[in-house]
């Protein structure tokens, strides 16, 4: 137990000092920590673990559930509206979709309803680049990060009849191209600085996408797991992580034997959104399902949380929970792997922000 | 005298089979067709690391891993569709000679395993004829690791183009507004045909005159040449004269001898000298039931056979892969029926376009040293009454059939 | 929702008014002296008896009279020197719905309709399976109806129907498939309805006319008058599925003509023809022939993945007819493999007695679907069956054609080699003892196998040309 | 070629391995014992440490030390409970069937089961537990027809279709996905989009019509059944008059003759032509023109099978529960229910039981879904009213999914024995399937074999039976 070492002291004791004990605290990433306690101050984590003694006059809740971290919705087009996708030209490296942006939208609260207290915002795919993503809180939507990932397509969605690129050879060629030109984003791709984004719909395009970022020293995530089980040693090989395709009621048996394929095989994955035509509660439908298929639940959670992040370029802004993080976390009344499992609170930047006392 | 599949019966599926590449195969025959007009009797072909090492008669079949009645090479199928997919080519111009198939392949389409299935080991692929000149295109095996690097035999193996209405149908005549570029691009057959000229000329003038270099020129200029084949769409009389009538002008104006191929060139039979006199070869459609193909072109059961006794270098195919019917095995039993001699059958779906594709150093006949790529039949080749029961590809047993009585 | 091929229907297209009709007119110039006539043959391949090396099968008014390599010939006899031939039988068309106008009725159920009105003797479509040695078809109304009209096994020659007629009213086709604008529920459901409405028009009849027998014994006593004699035209019904109490009371010829035919159906005294396109119509198709009492009557005619059924098939001893491509694959969902499955094998292996069918004279005769199966391990003498002996049973004609002995129709073809072979070609076809076909005068077949273009198959309209072109393409694109 | 992925064996009946549907199940002898840490025997209701015996595939007993009869086979297992039923699926209907809208009330769902088709979604559907179905083809059209329930591991033919024609359907104010359409918008510099407005949903007054036309048919229904009982009434009561008639004729019979014979002499006499006195008896009554679709209404109406109606909308409950309450035989059950809340008291008074889909819904959902509530099926259950659980009888791969979907009910609120209910006895009951969902005397032995709680994620199904018969073997 790794978590045993953090045994901080709190800070000195203030009113705004909250002291979460839980029976299962999960931080993020690795195993679900029996009776851990967290203790936030200032909307930060400054402890967490086992055996961290409550400072004088902190708030203190005793949970008799799940604490997790804030879920991370990964590849979501909430609050945009139908401006998704800037289709005049088939390159808008400089483009960011968080300028689409509304942030008093029913799409978020949906989310923290659902336990997701950040989330990217993705241009839509459907062209060889489409902008760079944003990095939001579902609370506030408070801007984490406006140029978070470059999202590029590298599969026959980007390909168009009547515009060039027309074919798929056209397109690897262009995208080949460009980053190896490195101008601006592009460039910030290559070096490394920049995540990228690719989406895949086909083997073909995994492959490409494996091929595109081993050949450009690309980090970041394929978007598209549905055809990844034959091509996982590709995807290891790639460095990137994937976040999956939705996973939801009746998703077909292949969709799943990825999923599980990817985790076996080392890559991290994470679920994606695609919200809003897809519902957040869904994150944790896929969880669930996958882990009925055989899915390690530690795992599930991670790419729910910790590893979800990582996959999208956010490790260092979201995900788990950590001395000196924002304080993002949710109560539930059991493992949220559990479907029966209930949401009651939701907590952002040390405040809570839905469920408890107002229901 | 019925064939038996020892390893095949076995395990039937069509799953790779285990064996890894490296071990040693040994097939036996009862004939082994090892190049047209050479028949070996009970014969044992030995491979070692996909290669052949060893061929030799009367041998008996106890050591051997495989048996099969017939045994021939691979089968080549130069017209092969893996896609109709338009994403293959690249239509943002009418000529993108430097385009290259590779890259818009994809190696896990079922068409491969549909044709492997049925014999054919190796095929060009090229993209869809929607392009005036629609770039280079690649020589493959049908199976193996879904890798480029393990399946290609060669790239840039010709420069695929079309003739007469596919690259124009679906084209705006200029007037309408040019909302994209379907409404510069041609719409009749001469507006094909001058694209073809023009591109050359360009090409030639350009080199010539020493400009800066742009993509598709060397393609253009090795096609000329002679260094690489041209390979044209061209089902109907007009489109073949056409083609040939290029070359030709191209050859009277000093810029070179191109190597021509006319694919899925129904009508050949209507112009046998002057595909005589320009060395053309021809990769035939496979044959329609009722004597009509695309293009309304007509083309009959003894069309090969009147190419060949015409003495035109000819190659079937069966346009395999993608939703097509029709396997390759069966264009050369009708051509077979049409009148063209069984050593000639073989020759259009093996060493001919091998040769024409510029890779009968590996594929095409069961030599030393040559691809591991087989057939096994149940009884002689190009027969109503047999076809290919085992497939072997770079020495490893692919496919077998079910199992026959 | 069976599609013809797109073969049949070219084939149809391309048919060629002037060809047939300088083919028929030529027949009657080599019909025999006096009916009769000799045959002699390299060897005469009987199919159901030996094979005779050499030997002579003698035909009089049209039937074979002789058979054998030392049978003695009528001394008027005209020969018909067959040497370096082979006799065969005449192969049979188990079931089509080529070689008449439009092949499809739009009414649900329109048993009362019959092919034969349909038929056009002078349709290319007969000329070519002469060619490739067809010389008994089992015309069937096509698949998209519920229950259609009666159909007419016939022989490709003759200038009326009458003439080329071997049996009339020669059955009935039903679809267990869906017709356009029908799900397999409302399919079944109108299947289900014509027998249920035929069961109700009974039942009426029956209840009017022994209402009508009560009320005349009543209005008889009131007026005084001994009661007339009831008089029993009509006779039981012999469905062994469902019974009508009284049909003896109902004349066969006051049933509606509407209807009639579906007694016979019920009764078994004509075969069904029932279409299946998938593996589920099997099981809607035996319900519907079993729950009606004509299940012994019935031919499924199967397509694509029907062999799924087999088992349902084999149990119930039904013959199948197999339409469209011989083979199929199959892709495992759960490991993604494909397998693929020769069709006619499935049924073979399962005990089942199958028919095969031409898709096109040309490319898939029938004696090349035959060859196929040979190609896929089954025997020589059980795929010819599949395209003789067997069809000729399905359509209840086996005593006439498909093999050859003594009493059986005259009908040999005379082919250059085996006909499973590249090189075997029909050189000569003789129907009932005529001469209908000789390769040496076949103007059609040096257009599709020569390579010889007839003057009016060029297209000289260049705007028809395009449209040709248009469908061409749409035709590709569709398969 | 394509990797072989490598699958632990699974062995399952040989319905589902091999093409036909006649299954020979793993041979078990007649007589089986069920070794049990824990029988959930009905929602709620938990026995610890007893073992059930089955008997030709029937329960005969559960109960604690159970003396096992020689030769039976014996199975243990840690919780035992009853196999789940789906009160609302597609499995076994091909997606043209089910997006069919021409149907009528006797076109019957039984006709386009296609028991070849969805093997492997049948099978993943066994192994998590679901065996048997409620299945409904033409799921749009307003009028559905009779829906059938489908054991998922028949054990021959015959019992592949368990009830053929379970109940009546008929659906209320869906959205067509094929309307809608596309608008071509030019823009400024010559380029244009194509935009797909999607598919358009009825408006509130066609959907209260279509209450109306139920409401219709099922009157319709009722006055075919009045004229059918009134013909056998009217029958009657003329065979009386006319037998009656009969006796008396024959009394008169010799009389009558005579005065023939001396009408006819008179006749005679006076050259005139003998005229028969015209008979007259009371007109024969005619039996109502026979509707095979009135006839389905009409036992609709009568109680004698249920009517499942899919409606969403608050206005459209509103005006069903008031269109058809004058039906008071009327079983009636809804699907779907999205707005259902606000009627759980009348549902519940009136025992008309709720099939709710408690899947999330995205943005991109049919507007029948706008007022989605995830805690539907909690709202309902605890004012009393009937609630099952079912897949949504959209796609046949959903039913696999039954499970969590209870779970995820449970997440929103409900109680988990209600919503393990809403999966087992509540669709056996509400469809009439005494012989299931339960595991009690005289049930038929469709048995689930956990490791742990039904509902929960970390579950595994490791063994199946269906009447007995082993249809799901444990993992390797």
């Amino acid at each position: 137990m790794l978590q045993l070492a953090l045994l901080l002291v709190a800070p000195a004791a203030a009113s705004d000092v909250v002291v979460v004990r839980a029976d299962h605290l999960y931080l993020g990433h690795g195993e679900p920590i029996e009776n851990g306690v967290l203790v936030v101050s200032d909307g930060k984590v400054t402890a967490a673990g086992v055996g961290v003694k409550a400072p004088a006059g902190a708030v203190v809740i005793e949970h008799e559930g799940w604490v997790t971290p804030g879920l991370f919705g990964a590849f979501t087009m909430d609050g945009i509206g139908s401006e998704r996708r800037d289709d005049t030209r088939p390159l808008m490296p400089e483009a960011r979709i968080v300028h689409s942006l509304r942030p008093r939208t029913a799409a978020l609260a949906r989310n923290l309803r659902a336990g997701v207290t950040t989330i990217t915002i993705n241009p839509d795919t459907g062209r060889p680049c489409s902008g760079a993503s944003a990095l939001v809180k579902t609370h506030g939507a408070k801007v984490v990060d406006a140029e978070l990932q470059l999202c590029l397509d590298i599969s026959y969605g980007a390909v168009k009849a009547d515009e060039h690129p027309t074919s798929l050879a056209s397109l690897r060629e262009l995208l080949d191209d460009v980053l190896s030109e490195g101008a601006g984003s592009f460039g910030r791709a290559a070096s490394g600085e920049l995540p990228v984004i690719i989406r895949a719909r086909d083997r073909q395009s995994l492959r490409a996408a494996a091929s595109l970022a081993k050949g450009h020293g690309l980090r970041g995530a394929i978007f598209g797991s549905y055809w990844a089980e034959e091509l996982v040693d590709e995807v290891a090989a790639s460095g990137l992580g994937v976040v999956c395709d939705p996973v939801g009621v009746a998703t077909n048996h292949r969709a799943l034997r990825s999923v599980l394929a990817l985790a076996a095989g080392g890559v991290d994955i994470s679920f994606g959104l695609v919200t809003p035509a897809n519902p957040p509660e869904n994150l944790r439908v896929g969880a669930a399902m996958c882990v009925r298929e055989g899915l390690d639940p530690n795992i599930a959670l991670a790419a729910m949380t910790g590893t979800a992040a990582k996959v999208s370029g956010a490790g260092d802004q979201a995900g788990i929970i950590a001395v000196g993080r924002d304080a993002d976390f949710v109560l539930w009344s059991g493992s949220p792997i559990e479907l029966s499992s209930s949401l009651e609170e939701v907590w952002v930047d040390g405040h809570r922000v839905h469920g408890g006392d107002d229901e | 005298m019925i064939a038996t599949l020892s390893l095949f019966a076995l395990s039937l599926s069509p799953v790779p089979h285990p064996a890894p590449r490296a071990d040693k195969l040994v097939v036996y025959a009862e004939r082994a067709y090892t190049a047209p007009g050479v028949v070996v009797t009970d014969a044992l072909i030995t491979i070692q690391d996909g290669k052949i090492t060893h061929v030799r008669g009367g041998a008996r079949a106890s050591s051997a891993d495989l048996r099969a009645t017939c045994v021939t090479a691979g089968l080549v199928d130069m017209g092969f569709r893996y896609s109709s997919n338009q994403n293959t080519v690249e239509q943002s111009s009418e000529v993108t000679a430097a385009a290259r198939i590779a890259p818009a392949l994809d190696l896990h389409a079922r068409g491969w395993e549909r044709a492997l299935r049925q014999g054919i080991t190796t095929v060009a692929a090229f993209p869809v004829d929607r392009n005036v000149v629609g770039g280079m295109g690649a020589v493959l095996k049908t199976g193996g690791e879904p890798t480029l690097e393990a399946r290609l035999v060669r790239a840039d193996a010709f420069l695929r183009g079309s003739m007469g209405s596919s690259p124009s149908s679906g084209n705006r005549p200029s007037g309408t507004r040019p909302t994209n570029f379907y409404a510069r691009r041609p719409t009749t057959r001469m507006g094909v045909e001058w694209e073809w000229r023009k591109a050359f000329y360009d090409a030639w003038q350009e080199e010539s005159r020493g400009d800066a270099d742009r993509p598709g020129r060397a393609e253009l200029l090795r096609a000329l040449s002679g260094e690489t084949p041209v390979f044209i769409q061209a089902w109907a009389t007009q489109d073949i004269r056409t083609a040939v009538f290029l070359a030709e002008e191209m050859a009277a104006e000093g810029m070179g001898t191109m190597r021509l191929i006319i694919g899925s060139g129904a009508e050949a039979w209507r112009e046998p000298d002057l595909l005589v006199r320009s060395k053309a070869a021809v990769c035939l459609p496979p044959l329609p039931a009722a004597g009509r193909t695309t293009e309304n072109a007509f083309m009959s059961m003894d069309t090969a056979a009147k190419l060949y006794e015409a003495g035109i270098p000819v190659a079937l195919s069966a346009h395999s892969g993608y939703g097509s019917g029709n396997t390759l095995a069966e264009q050369a039993v009708y051509a077979r029926r049409g009148g063209l001699p069984f050593d000639a059958a073989l020759t259009a779906v093996t060493t001919m376009p091998a040769r024409l594709l510029g890779v009968s150093d590996r594929v095409g006949t069961i030599d030393l040293g040559q691809d591991a790529d087989l057939v096994l039949w149940n009884g002689t080749p190009f027969e109503f009454t047999t076809r290919p029961v085992g497939v072997v590809l770079d020495g490893t047993p692919l496919v077998g059939g079910e199992t026959d009585r | 929702m069976i599609h013809f091929t797109r073969r049949d229907q070219r084939t149809m297209k391309n048919s060629s008014a002037l060809l047939s009709l300088l083919l028929v007119a030529s027949a009657p110039a080599a019909s025999a002296a006096d009916g009769k006539l000799v045959i002699e043959a390299d060897a005469v391949v009987t199919l159901t008896g030996e094979t005779i090396e050499n030997g002579k099968i003698v035909i009089v008014d049209g039937r074979i009279t002789a058979i054998g390599a030392d049978v003695d010939a009528p001394w008027d006899a005209e020969h018909l020197d067959a040497s370096g031939l082979i006799a065969y039988p005449g192969f049979v068309e188990a079931i089509t719905s080529s070689g008449m106008d439009r092949p499809n009725e739009n009414v649900d159920v329109a048993p009362f309709l019959d092919v034969r009105d349909s038929i056009d003797p002078v349709n290319a479509y007969f000329e070519d399976a002469l060619r490739s040695g067809v010389t008994t078809l089992n015309i069937q109304q096509g698949p998209l109806c519920v229950v259609g009209a009666r159909g007419h096994v016939v022989k490709p020659v003759g200038r009326t129907v009458e003439e080329m007629s071997i049996k009339p009213r020669a059955g009935v086709v039903l679809s267990a498939a869906p017709k356009r604008g029908k799900s397999r529920a409302t399919q079944a459901q109108a299947l289900r309805g014509a027998f249920g409405d035929l069961r109700r028009y009974l039942e009426k009849t029956v209840a009017e006319a022994k209402a009508g027998n009560d009320y005349a014994k009543r209005e008889a006593m009131y007026q005084g008058r001994e009661p007339d004699e009831e008089s029993a035209k009509g006779r039981d019904l012999e469905c062994s599925a469902w019974n009508v109490e009284g049909m003896k009371l109902v004349p066969r010829w006051e049933i509606d003509e509407k209807q009639a035919p579906l007694v016979s159906l019920v009764e078994g005294r004509i075969p069904a023809f029932i279409y299946c396109q998938n593996a589920m119509d099997v099981r809607v198709a035996i319900e519907i022939a079993e729950s009606n009492g004509f299940l012994h009557k019935t031919t499924l005619v199967v397509t694509q993945d029907c062999d799924r059924a087999v088992e349902l098939i084999a149990e119930r001893g039904l013959p199948v007819i197999i339409l469209g491509s011989l083979t199929r694959s199959e892709i495992d969902e759960e490991t993604d493999e494909m397998e693929e499955i020769f069709i006619p094998k499935v049924y073979a292996d399962a005990g089942v007695r199958f028919a095969l069918r031409s898709n096109n004279a040309t490319t898939q005769s029938l004696a090349y679907q035959a060859a196929r199966c040979v190609a896929h391990g089954m025997s020589r003498e059980d795929a010819m069956r599949a395209i003789s002996v067997t069809p000729a049973e399905i359509i209840g004609v086996a005593k006439r054609v498909g093999s050859l002995s003594v009493g059986m129709d005259g009908n040999v073809v005379l082919y250059s080699g085996d006909p499973f072979s590249v090189e075997g070609v029909v050189q000569r076809v003789i129907i009932e003892g005529e001469a209908v076909y000789d390769r040496a005068t076949d103007v059609r077949v040096r257009h599709l196998e020569q390579g010889e273009t007839p003057d009016n198959t060029e297209p000289t309209d260049p705007e028809a040309s395009e449209d040709d072109e248009a469908k061409d393409d749409e035709e590709e694109k569709e398969g | 070629m394509r990797k072989l992925p490598i699958r632990s064996a699974f062995v399952l009946s040989a319905l589902l391995a091999s093409a036909a549907w006649s299954a020979t199940a793993t041979p078990l002898g007649d007589t089986v014992v069920v070794h049990a840490g824990e029988v959930i025997v009905r929602p709620g209701e938990v026995l610890k440490d007893v073992d059930i015996l089955i008997i030709d595939g029937v329960i005969r007993r559960v109960e604690a030390g159970l003396e096992v009869p020689e030769g039976a086979k014996e199975i243990t297992g840690a919780v035992v409970c009853a196999g789940m039923i789906d009160p609302w699926s597609v499995l076994g209907v091909q997606s043209v069937e089910v997006a069919f809208t021409a149907a009528s009330p006797a076109t019957r769902t039984a006709d386009s089961l296609n028991p070849f088709g969805h093997e492997f979604q049948k099978k993943q559907a066994l192994r998590s537990g679901v065996t048997s179905a409620r299945v409904q083809a033409a799921r749009r059209a307003m009028v559905s027809g009779l829906c059938s329930v489908v054991s998922l591991a028949p054990s021959s033919d015959e019992d592949f279709v368990a009830r053929a024609d379970a109940a009546l359907s008929v659906s209320i104010g869906l959205t067509n996905p094929a309307s809608g359409g596309t608008t071509f918008v030019v823009n400024p510099d010559g380029t244009f989009v194509v935009r797909a407005s999607g598919p358009s949903a009825m408006d509130t007054f066609e959907r209260i019509a279509q209450v109306d036309k139920v409401a219709s048919l099922l009157a319709s229904g009722r006055t075919y059944r009045i004229a059918q009982n009134e013909f056998v009434h009217d029958m009657a009561k003329w065979k009386e008059g006319i037998e009656e008639k009969v006796k008396e004729l024959e009394k008169d019979f010799k009389k009558a003759k005579k005065d023939r014979d001396k009408e006819i002499e008179e006749a005679k006499e006076k050259g005139k032509e003998f005229k028969e006195e015209r008979y007259k008896e009371d007109k024969t009554p005619q039996a109502p023109k026979f509707d095979a679709d009135k006839e389905i209404l009409a036992k609709a109406v009568n109680g004698e099978i249920p009517i499942v109606v899919e409606v969403h909308r608050v206005a459209e409950i509103r005006y069903l529960l008031e269109a058809t309450a004058p039906f008071g035989r009327l079983r009636m059950v809804i699907a779907g229910g999205t707005e259902a809340g606000a009627f759980a008291e009348q549902l519940a008074a009136r025992k008309i039981a709720v099939i709710v889909n408690p899947q999330a819904r995205g943005a991109s959902a049919y507007d029948e879904f706008d007022g989605h509530d995830a805690a539907l099926a909690g709202v309902l259950a605890e004012a009393g009213v009937d609630v099952l659980i079912g897949s949504g009888g959209q796609t046949a791969g959903a039913t696999r999914d039954l499970p969590l979907l209870a779970a995820m009910a449970v997440g929103e609120g409900m109680e988990a024995d209600a919503a393990f209910a809403a999966i087992t006895s509540g669709p056996a009951r509400v469809f009439d399937l005494s012989d299931r969902g339960a595991v009690e005397f005289g049930k038929q032995a469709d048995l689930l074999i956990l490791d742990g709680q039904p509902l929960s994620t970390t579950t595994t199904v490791q063994t199946v039976l269906v009447g007995g018969r082993i249809v799901v073997e444990p993992k390797e």
